[in-house]
């Protein structure tokens, strides 16, 4: 008896298992390709926007490297490489503000060769909605405020939120959203200004494999 | 009465999974900050749960008593997941403000509710119909919540629609007031659970009140114990 | 044990927690000699004056009885019987309100006095160690003696108990305010009250009598000091002032340093407990051969001009009392019996003063102001804090209000002894004890309710289990009654073919088809019959009538059966289909083919609802 | 490749979980709790049949089958109580549809006008009446649960409910009542013990 | 003759409820003049805003639930809530931010739960927590205290800011509180965490101008002016001393010790029991006998739990100061308090079933 019933419910669940798992596995399939496409282009739309298409002639979205820098964030992030004729134009790195109001923000950052930062999108965050949510570029033009700065030191003072007497704003109630940012912003522009032209040279690991298992987490 | 008015009825009103079941509160709570969040997390709900109830209505017969739950969840589980996989593949930026809520679909006690208690007990077109009214109710509750939170916290209504339903939806979007100062409170979680007490509260008061008014006067007839014999 | 006889030895005085000091207000009542009231024109004796049955009345309308004589015979569990106060006639047997916060009606023998206060015979003892326990307890029984402090149980019921008693405590605490009867007996009958200390513990075989008196009746200490100097074994303890020392639980744990176990009596911890006034009631008893026929009774209040403690006669009406004291009511007055703190009002004075009714209180509105209107709680813990039980009695009101009666008794509410300090000092003004009251009376009537609906269950499962076995045995004769027609017919069908066997084929189906026909009217008649006329084969037969009776049941049985069967169209053609059967078939007693014809009409109904409904599943 | 390894893998999972239920199913079993029991102990054995039923157990067992629990009148806002603690439901008024909760009651027969037909006694569903054919019957008072379900077949209307009379020990502490109380002491009929 | 029936006892000690609660607000007459003085005129206008919006909205939640409204308003805790509430908020916020805030205390917090005596938590610090959770901009506007402050501002001006949310001159409160170099001042609890966030020392952050002897400007003050009016409580027996001495005790101790292993990084508790809400909040908050605890011992642990929350919070929360948050942690802690702190009852102890024997 014991027997018989172990047998029959074990077989029952395996098969429910093996159907279910192959429905899944199956819609995987089909679906692998649109995914990957949104993704590519949610990416490129950030890095668009940030770097226009005036300076640079190439596919962002393929020049990208995964760079290991402990600087920007513990784990390697994607570098993307822009080349206007041929010419390196514009670098972009992905950031992590590690200090947020709740939890870490993950911004894009991007610089001219010169080392004059091109601009900087939040790519994601879980700060107050209403406060710190203002980092985005829907709800407010904070962000655009990095756009055309330039780094002049590792402690260049001017890079602080108003209230530690630097000259970005920070959004009315919220202080240390703004502060976190910028500390990020910051120290992800003097890593590309100081390494513009090793990034451009040297040859990193393809990104997009990584990335896209990433998504499936 | 036919069973599908009933199971209407059931699923909108009387028996209405977020308001008197109080099930799948979590992902409620979560995802209520706006319209287009709610709506999106209730249509996603409403899918699974008509696949959910039909399937495992379909499967009743075979499958035992000690392995039901199991089943079930794989059900669910499967559903879920495909919904998951097509949400990111179509409707990506939805896909990415829902995305963590999803998967907690599957461990939606409303649907496992519903699995348990009327699928796994009837036939699968009334099934189908039970996870529809159950889902639409569970969606009402969420668009009713959303709405709320979203006026009180943003002063707008179907902000974001395009997220969900493509371009068009942009015109949906209403603006009632500028609120230079939010209230933050409606779009914390602490304002879903108090909105979502307000609205099970007003329930509670509709139903007091159309209990009075319909009080008709049935009577029971006594069973005697003792029939002569 | 040895803990509690190492703290009494030591002399200490323990405290308890909680506890109030509400205004004293004894005086001026406490420093009036006893005076005697004036039998009054009617003595109302209620039969009942404690918990339990009431005895057997002894006396009739219109009897002359004598100061001291027995109105009623001591009832079943050791009551206690009822004297006449003083000589009179009875006068009536009736209702009348009780001496009860309810005032529900009960039982009373009225008395008018007839002045002469003439008394039955008496028999004094001169030396009561001459006499064992048991007939000093039986003297103390006939006396009518109960606990003149509290519930008025028995006493002799009390001391009779088979333990060890190592203290007898005599409590003289009088802890509530205004009351002074115990004060004023101390102070005037010192001697007398010793005399019956050393009876009771004569009785109880205590080591050690403890008197207890609080340090507010400093006369009383004195005269009872001087009273109890010649006795070793008498030890005077003088205890704080504070409400409720006089409580049993509370002055227990002040001279012993111990609690009294939850559901558990003082005499488990070997103590025995009487009040002062008991004592004296003992000694009168027991010395005087008096019976309990009057007590000291407190009057006092604004509303009386007079103040003062009197020797009441039980049965004089609280109105007499008032009258005598001089009484002044005010709009809305309160007359309170028993104390403030736990006396209830009476709504009307004509109720006897009884056993137990130590004061009578008519306050006016200014010393006791009547409670203003329930806020609700604010949970601050006053009512706590005074509790001398360690209650919570905020905690207690919300479930008595949620009548929520499990939790209430897991929070120990019949721990609570009612002393009323909570109520005393809400600051919300909420009748705690009220609440209280209310939800133990319902806890104990569900109790009630519950052991009544268990005896339902079992007397109705009984009947139950009866007419199934009737039924059985009666399906049993009509089963035997339709196998002797069987047999009979079978005999008759035998017998017909060999008769006809002469004729030719188609002769003998014609005969054959007549023959049936004859049978099947047989059978119908012996169906019809059945019960009248049982055959030789049922040897207990029953009388002629009786079987009669049952036959014209069984016929209306038939007779509405039949209705039913026609009724229905599917039965019809399924009683034709029936008729068309063998003659074994048809042979068969009609009742029960009427019987099996609603059986099938019911299953076709069945059938019918199940296909209507599956159609309005596939639509 | 990973494919079949995913199919793999859940199947083998879920065979062997499977197997353990399957075990367990047939090991751990254990007898249902008699829920119907402990309905029935609740419910105040009237056997009065006004919520339908004939008989508290029958209706004990509805409600084990998902029945309403408020349709037991001599139970009253108690039982229903009791009732939704035991099922872990909400307690809501009762149903007026099969009566209103009312003082207790017991029936009383008149006993010069009983003509000994016996019908309330086979009536009585807790033999609480005593009597023979032709003679005359009385009720046990306190084995009366107060079901009434004996009056309405007497044929001469001999049956009345009366009230349980409040004692001392029963009084419910209601103030109110006092007045009441003392009104129905000076109505009452003066009786002689003899 | 028939006389009046009624429930015993038939005493009554003569301390009622809507008195105790009056004694409540008298005894916060001492703070809140102080309050007025450093800080201007507003309190004044945010009581008689809360006050107003408290009696109004209590009527009428009372006449909806059909109770009697005269006895609800005659028992004063709708006054307590409203001056408590007022004198928490920025004296300039906004009308609207006190309207909002005492219509949720009186209407969700205490109405919605069943009245008096029936809310879980206390309702000033609800409202108070509602508003600093949604306006935080505005519930964090607190002006410098008078010797500091850049402008004077006299009744009209007070007025006219709380109303139009800027001066008649035309300057708003983010203004009126930033110094002529351009410094907005924040409160002496900010100002410290904030200075210790950007890993500035201990005597760093003390230099700064709203920093006294012994804690802020006006704050050290306004601290001792709540401890006197605690103590009119105690001595009226209006609250008893173990909620206060519990979150003193909870509050200085972890401070003093903290203070004592790192001297540079940890405010010590002197600076703890002078700044925020500490006083106010030791003896008119927490002391709310319906949220609280209700034995003696619950109630020292009550306020044990509310001190030292509200020292973890300052010194790592998010917010400058925590009493509102603490005191409604510890409210939700209360049945488990109360459940585990109940007495003995009369002959349950353990030894007295063994002393039978």
């Amino acid at each position: 008896m014991t027997l018989n019933s172990m047998q029959k419910n074990g077989l029952l669940l395996g098969l429910f298992a093996l159907v279910s798992t192959g429905l899944v596995l199956g819609v995987e399939a089909l679906t692998k390709e649109a995914i990957g496409e949104q993704q590519r282009a949610q990416t490129l739309a950030s890095l668009n926007e940030i770097i226009p298409p005036t300076l640079h002639d190439n596919d962002l979205y393929h020049s990208c490297g995964l760079l290991s820098e402990p600087a920007l964030s513990e784990q390697p992030v994607p570098v993307y490489r822009g080349y206007l004729a041929g010419e390196p134009s514009a670098l972009a790195v992905e950031a992590v503000a590690p200090n947020g109001y709740s939890g870490k923000i993950r911004l894009l950052v991007a610089i001219k060769p010169s080392g004059e930062v091109l601009g900087v999108r939040t790519l994601q965050h879980q700060e107050t909605p209403g406060l710190g949510d203002k980092i985005e570029k829907q709800k407010s033009d904070w962000i655009t405020s990095f756009a055309g700065k330039r780094l002049r030191s590792q402690d260049d003072e001017r890079w602080a939120v108003q209230r530690d007497g630097g000259m970005f704003d920070q959004f009315t109630g919220a202080t240390i959203t703004p502060r976190a940012v910028v500390g990020a912003v910051k120290s992800a522009t003097w890593y590309l200004q100081q390494n513009s032209t090793q990034l451009f040279q040297t040859s990193l690991p393809n990104c997009h494999s990584a990335l896209e298992g990433e998504s499936h987490e | 009465m036919s069973e599908f008015k009933t199971l209407t009825k059931q699923g909108l009103w009387e028996n209405n999974p977020a308001l008197v079941q109080l099930l799948g509160l979590c992902p409620l709570l979560a995802v209520t900050a706006s319209v287009t969040n709610a709506l999106g997390l209730g249509l996603a709900t409403l899918f699974v749960l008509i696949g959910s109830n039909i399937t495992v209505s379909l499967v009743r017969q075979w499958v035992p008593q000690e392995i039901r739950i199991p089943v079930f969840v794989m059900v669910i589980a499967t559903f879920v997941t495909i919904i998951q996989l097509l949400m990111n593949a179509y409707v990506y930026q939805l896909y990415q403000t829902l995305g963590i809520f999803i998967p907690l679909i599957v461990t939606n006690c409303a649907i496992i509710g519903r699995a348990e208690a009327y699928a796994s007990k009837n036939k699968w077109n009334y099934a189908a119909v039970d996870g529809l009214m159950m889902g639409l109710g569970f969606a009402a509750v969420l668009v009713v919540l959303g709405g709320l939170r979203e006026v009180l916290g943003n002063g707008t209504l179907f902000d974001g629609a395009e997220l969900l339903l493509g371009e068009w939806a942009k015109q949906l979007r209403i603006e009632l007031f500028s609120l230079d100062y939010p209230l933050l409170l409606a779009i914390l979680p602490p304002g879903a659970f108090i909105g979502m007490g307000f609205i099970i509260a007003i329930k509670n008061r509709i139903d007091a009140k159309r209990a009075q008014l319909h009080k008709t006067e049935k009577t029971v007839t006594r069973a005697r114990v003792t029939a002569e014999s | 044990m040895q803990d509690i006889k190492q703290f009494v030895e030591s002399g200490q005085i323990a405290r308890f927690p909680g506890g109030i000091h509400p205004p004293e207000r004894k005086q001026p009542a406490s420093e009036q000699p006893l005076s005697r009231v004036p039998y009054a024109a009617e003595l109302i004796l209620p039969l009942r004056q404690h918990i339990g049955l009431s005895g057997q009345c002894t006396v009739a309308v219109g009897e002359r009885v004598l100061k001291g004589q027995p109105l009623t015979d001591a009832a079943l569990h050791q009551g206690l019987p009822l004297h006449a106060p003083t000589s009179g006639t009875v006068k009536a047997i009736e209702q009348r309100p009780m001496s009860h916060a309810s005032g529900l009606p009960e039982q009373a023998i009225i008395i008018s006095p007839d002045g002469e206060d003439e008394w039955r015979e008496r028999h004094p003892l001169v030396d009561y160690q001459q006499h064992d326990k048991a007939e000093l307890l039986d003297i103390i029984q006939a006396a009518g003696v109960a606990g003149l402090g509290g519930a008025g149980f028995p006493t002799s019921q009390k001391l009779a108990q088979q333990k060890p008693v190592s203290y007898l405590i005599i409590n003289g605490v009088e802890c509530e305010p205004y009351i002074c009867a115990d004060d004023r007996l101390m102070r005037e009958y010192a001697q007398a009250i010793v005399l019956g200390m050393r009876i009771l513990a004569y009785i109880t075989g205590a080591d050690t009598t403890l008197l207890a008196i609080e340090d507010n009746k400093p006369e009383a200490i004195e005269s009872m000091r001087v009273a109890i100097a010649e006795y070793d074994d008498i030890e005077l303890r003088v205890v704080p002032t504070k409400y409720p020392s006089g409580g049993e639980k509370q002055l227990i744990q002040l001279l012993t340093g111990h609690e009294v176990p939850s559901k558990q009596l003082p005499i488990e911890m070997g103590i025995i407990m009487q009040n002062v006034g008991t004592a004296f009631a003992v000694k009168e008893a027991v010395i005087d051969d008096k019976p309990l026929i009057e007590r000291v009774v407190t009057l006092t209040g604004e509303c009386i001009e007079h103040p003062g403690n009197v020797w009441a006669p039980l049965g004089t009406p609280v109105d007499a009392l008032l009258d005598y004291a001089g009484f002044k009511p005010e709009k809305d007055q309160r007359v309170i019996m028993g104390g403030p703190m736990m006396g209830f009002t009476l709504p009307i004075t004509a109720v006897p003063v009884v056993k137990t009714t130590n004061c009578i209180l008519v306050p006016s509105k200014q010393e006791l102001p009547p409670p203003g209107d329930e806020m609700a709680c604010i949970r601050c813990g006053a009512c706590a804090e005074v509790c001398p039980a360690s209650l919570q009695p905020q905690q207690l009101q919300w479930l008595a209000k949620a009548k929520d009666y499990p939790a209430l008794e897991e929070n120990n509410l019949f721990d609570c002894i009612e002393c009323g300090a909570c109520a005393f000092v809400c600051p919300s003004e909420i009748p705690l004890v009220h609440y209280y009251r209310q939800a133990k009376s319902q806890i104990r009537n569900q109790a009630r309710e519950q052991a009544k609906a268990e005896l339902a269950k079992q007397r109705f499962e009984a009947r139950q289990a009866r007419l199934e076995r009737e039924k059985e045995e009666r399906l049993e004769r009509h089963r035997k009654a339709a196998e002797a027609r069987k047999q009979m017919q079978q005999q008759q069908a035998e017998e017909a073919p060999q008769q006809e066997a002469s004729h030719d084929g188609k002769s003998s189906a014609v005969a054959a088809a007549i023959a049936r026909a004859k049978a099947k009217k047989a059978a119908q008649e012996g169906g019809n019959a059945a019960a009248e006329q049982p055959t030789g084969s049922q040897p207990e037969e029953k009388s002629k009538k009786s079987a009669a009776v049952a036959a014209a049941i069984e016929r209306a049985k038939a007779k509405k059966a039949a209705q039913q069967a026609a009724s229905e169209s599917e039965a019809g053609a399924d009683r034709s289909a029936g008729s068309e059967a063998s003659d074994e078939a048809t042979a068969q007693p009609r009742p029960a083919q009427d019987k099996s014809a609603a059986v099938a009409a019911a299953i076709a109904r069945a059938k019918k609802k199940k296909q209507a409904r599956d159609q309005e599943d596939k639509q | 490749m990973s494919f079949v390894v995913g199919l793999l893998a859940i199947g083998a999972l879920a065979l062997i979980f499977g197997l353990i239920l399957g075990f367990a199913a047939i090991k751990f079993k254990v007898e249902s709790d008699p829920i119907v029991e402990q309905i029935d102990e609740i419910l105040p054995q009237t056997q009065c049949g006004q919520c339908g039923y004939p008989g508290c157990r029958p209706y004990a067992e509805a409600i084990a089958n998902g029945d309403e629990i408020n349709k037991c009148p001599p139970g009253g806002e108690a039982t229903i109580k009791k009732l939704a603690d035991l099922m872990g439901v909400e307690a809501k008024p009762l149903d007026s549809a099969h009566g209103e909760e009312s003082v207790k009651k017991v029936a009383v027969i008149r006993e010069d006008e009983c003509i000994g037909c016996t019908k309330c006694i086979q009536a009585c569903p807790v033999d609480a009446i005593l009597g023979a054919a032709k003679q005359m019957h009385t009720v046990i008072e306190h084995e009366c649960t107060g079901c009434d379900l004996c009056v309405e077949p007497c044929p001469v209307d001999c049956i009345d409910m009366v009230e349980v009379e409040t004692k001392p020990e029963t009084w419910q502490w209601n103030l109110d009542s006092v007045k009441q109380n003392i009104y129905k002491a000076d109505t009452i009929p003066v009786k002689v013990v003899e | 003759m028939s006389f009046k029936v009624a429930a015993a006892p038939h005493g009554h000690s003569q301390k009622k409820t809507n008195q105790v609660m009056a004694w409540v607000v008298f005894a916060l007459i001492p703070g809140v003049l102080i309050q007025s003085y450093f800080f201007g005129w507003g309190v004044w206008f945010q009581i008689l805003i809360a006050v107003s919006v408290a009696y109004l909205s209590e009527s009428i939640c009372v006449w909806a639930r059909e109770r009697s409204a005269r006895q609800a308003l005659r028992d004063n805790t709708a006054l307590v809530t409203a001056v408590l509430l007022a004198i928490s908020i920025p004296p300039l916020a906004p009308w609207w931010i006190i309207v909002i805030g005492t219509l949720f205390s009186i209407v969700v917090v205490k109405q919605v739960y069943g009245g008096m005596g029936q809310n879980i938590f206390n309702p000033a610090m609800a409202g108070y927590v509602l508003l600093l959770i949604s306006f935080p901009v505005q519930m964090t506007h607190w002006l410098p205290a008078a010797p500091i402050a850049p402008y004077d501002l006299g009744i009209w001006q007070t007025l006219h800011t709380i109303i139009f949310e800027y001066t008649p001159s035309g300057y708003d409160v983010e203004q009126l509180r930033t110094t002529i170099d351009g410094i907005s001042m924040a409160t002496p609890l900010d100002g410290v965490k904030t200075a210790l966030d950007q890993g500035q020392i201990l005597a760093e952050a003390y230099q700064q101008p709203m920093m006294a002897s012994l804690a802020g400007i006006g704050w050290q003050w306004l601290n001792l002016g709540f401890l006197l009016g605690g103590a009119i409580l105690l001595q009226q027996r209006v609250i008893r001393w173990h909620i206060p001495v519990g979150f003193l005790a909870g509050l200085l101790i972890p401070s003093f010790l903290a203070h004592i292993f790192a001297p540079s990084v940890m405010p010590g508790p002197v600076f703890h029991a002078l700044s925020g809400a500490t006083m106010l909040g030791a003896f008119f908050i927490a002391t709310d006998p319906v949220s609280a605890a209700t034995s003696d011992r619950g109630r020292l642990l009550f306020g044990l739990l509310i001190g030292v929350l509200v020292w973890i919070i300052r010194t790592w929360g998010g917010y400058p100061d925590a009493v509102a948050f603490a005191v409604l942690l510890a409210n939700l802690c209360v049945p488990i308090i109360d459940r585990y702190t109940r007495p003995t009852v009369y002959g349950h102890h353990v030894g007295a079933k063994h002393d039978t024997e």
